[in-house]
């Protein structure tokens, strides 16, 4: 029932660190706090997963969201997660495809980002 | 099978799923045949039907409750989710395109039910004017007690 | 009420008392107003009293159930336990003898209901002829979640 | 729903080490190995609770059962428990008065065990 998000930025990406459970009832948070990040005009962000012990459908809606709304400003929203049972879901739904999942926030932020 | 049968009945109020989870995956773990990854499946199948169950009622949950049902057969788990939502038309859900950057993109809803699918052994969808219900089932082989069975 | 009640069924089987304590520590926990030592509490006066409903089957457990209802009033968690069992007479239970070394140690049970009545603010049983319904309280003031209510 | 029991001796004392829920489900297997530890000849005998999340009265029974069994031959049963929650349902029932309660294994077994 928790979801805990933490904030920082390294070199121009804003990096979001999430822990706890993404679901319909914890999503609207993590929704937000996007949209907060996003308007206040970061371009390059990395959600980091390391931290997420669950995620279902309405979190990676949440997540195409970003996505979408970072391309449309030329933008990049790239993920952090290595944990297999969080890839898994992103496998399943073909979003390995659209996201790029990175090892580690190191190895997100040092790309270029396109 | 009515005493294999645990019931869970929670008020439709999205914080609650967690707690559908919590007994879904405690009950699968004490059973041997299911490893780790299979319980995750099953544990995030069953958070899926739940909200879509909770979902089915719209804004007017007052009053409104859905159901879960774990029950152990011989050779498969079987989880059914009930609500008494407003149903729907299984045959009319919209078809993903295949997965490419900018069409795969439009879609931030509609998951849930392809995510179900490809995450248990059997999911039925039992749609109806008077509520859904939805059975998943995981097969498991005989089943047997993780727990040691003695009892006092 | 109906709408904020959860409600939990189990087999009257004893390796299922386990998840009784889960799910009521869980919601339990989702409340500000109870610390942990009184969520411990009211864990194992739930726990005691699912033990003495599955205990009301005897032998005969086949088929037989325990529902636990959690219910939230606005001033108080309420945890009812039912089974169907053959009641019994609360006026005739056992006194425990003063504590003393030696008689003491006559009392390896009949401890359940004594710990019950001590860890709750409130216990009623209601014994019949067609089972038993214990109903126990937790007063904490006006209720809020811990959780964020944002809701989708 | 676990419960693991581990022993092993400090001196003349046999030290029972619990883990995880003692309830009514896992409580016989605690008796037995009690009623084993006696029958093999034990005398004094230290229930180390130290590492228990769980106790209920059927648990206390157990243990009643145990130090009755022990008295009756002349021995003793002495319990390690810090943990306030465990230790509160002895509080409750009187049973503090029984027992005799250690912080730690080395103390209980420094004792002279009467
Ligand atoms: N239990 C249900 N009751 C009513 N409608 C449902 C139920 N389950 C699924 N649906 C319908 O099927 C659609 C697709 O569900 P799903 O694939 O889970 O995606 P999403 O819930 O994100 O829309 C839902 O939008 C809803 O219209
Ligand atoms: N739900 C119940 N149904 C039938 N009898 C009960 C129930 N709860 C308690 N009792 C009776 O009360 C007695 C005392 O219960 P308790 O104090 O919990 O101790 P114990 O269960 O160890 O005997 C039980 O032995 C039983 O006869």
């Amino acid at each position: 029932m928790e979801l805990a998000l933490e904030e920082r930025e390294i070199g121009d990406w804003a990096v979001l660190a999430v822990r706890g459970e993404v679901d319909v009832y914890t999503a609207p948070r993590l929704r937000e706090r996007l949209i907060e990040i996003i308007s206040r005009g970061a371009r390059r962000v990395v959600v980091d997963l390391e931290g997420v012990d669950f995620l279902d459908s309405t979190g990676l809606g949440v997540l195409v969201g970003a996505l979408k709304r970072l391309r449309s400003n030329d933008g990049e929203l790239d993920l952090v997660c290595t944990q297999p049972r969080i890839r898994k879901v992103f496998e399943i739904t073909g979003l390995t495809k659209v996201f790029s999942i990175h090892e580690s926030v190191e190895e997100a932020t040092s790309g270029s980002g396109e | 099978m009515e005493d294999r049968t645990v019931e869970l009945r929670i008020p439709a109020r999205t914080e609650l799923i967690a707690l559908t989870r919590l007994v879904v995956s405690t009950l699968a773990l004490t059973r041997r045949e299911l490893d780790e990854e299979r319980v995750d499946d099953l544990k995030l199948a069953v958070s899926e039907a739940v909200t879509n169950a909770i979902e089915s009622y719209g804004t007017d949950v007052e009053g409104k409750a859905v159901t879960v049902f774990w029950t152990e057969q011989s050779d498969k788990l079987e989880v059914r989710i009930q609500d008494v939502g407003k149903g729907f038309d299984l045959s009319r859900l919209a078809a993903h395109p295949p997965v490419t950057d900018s069409a795969r993109l439009q879609f931030e809803r509609g998951l849930g039910i392809p995510l179900i699918r490809s995450l248990v052994d059997e999911a039925l969808f039992e749609p109806s004017e008077d509520g859904t219900s939805v059975c998943l089932s995981m097969y498991c082989g005989s089943l047997s007690y993780t727990g040691d069975p003695a009892a006092l």
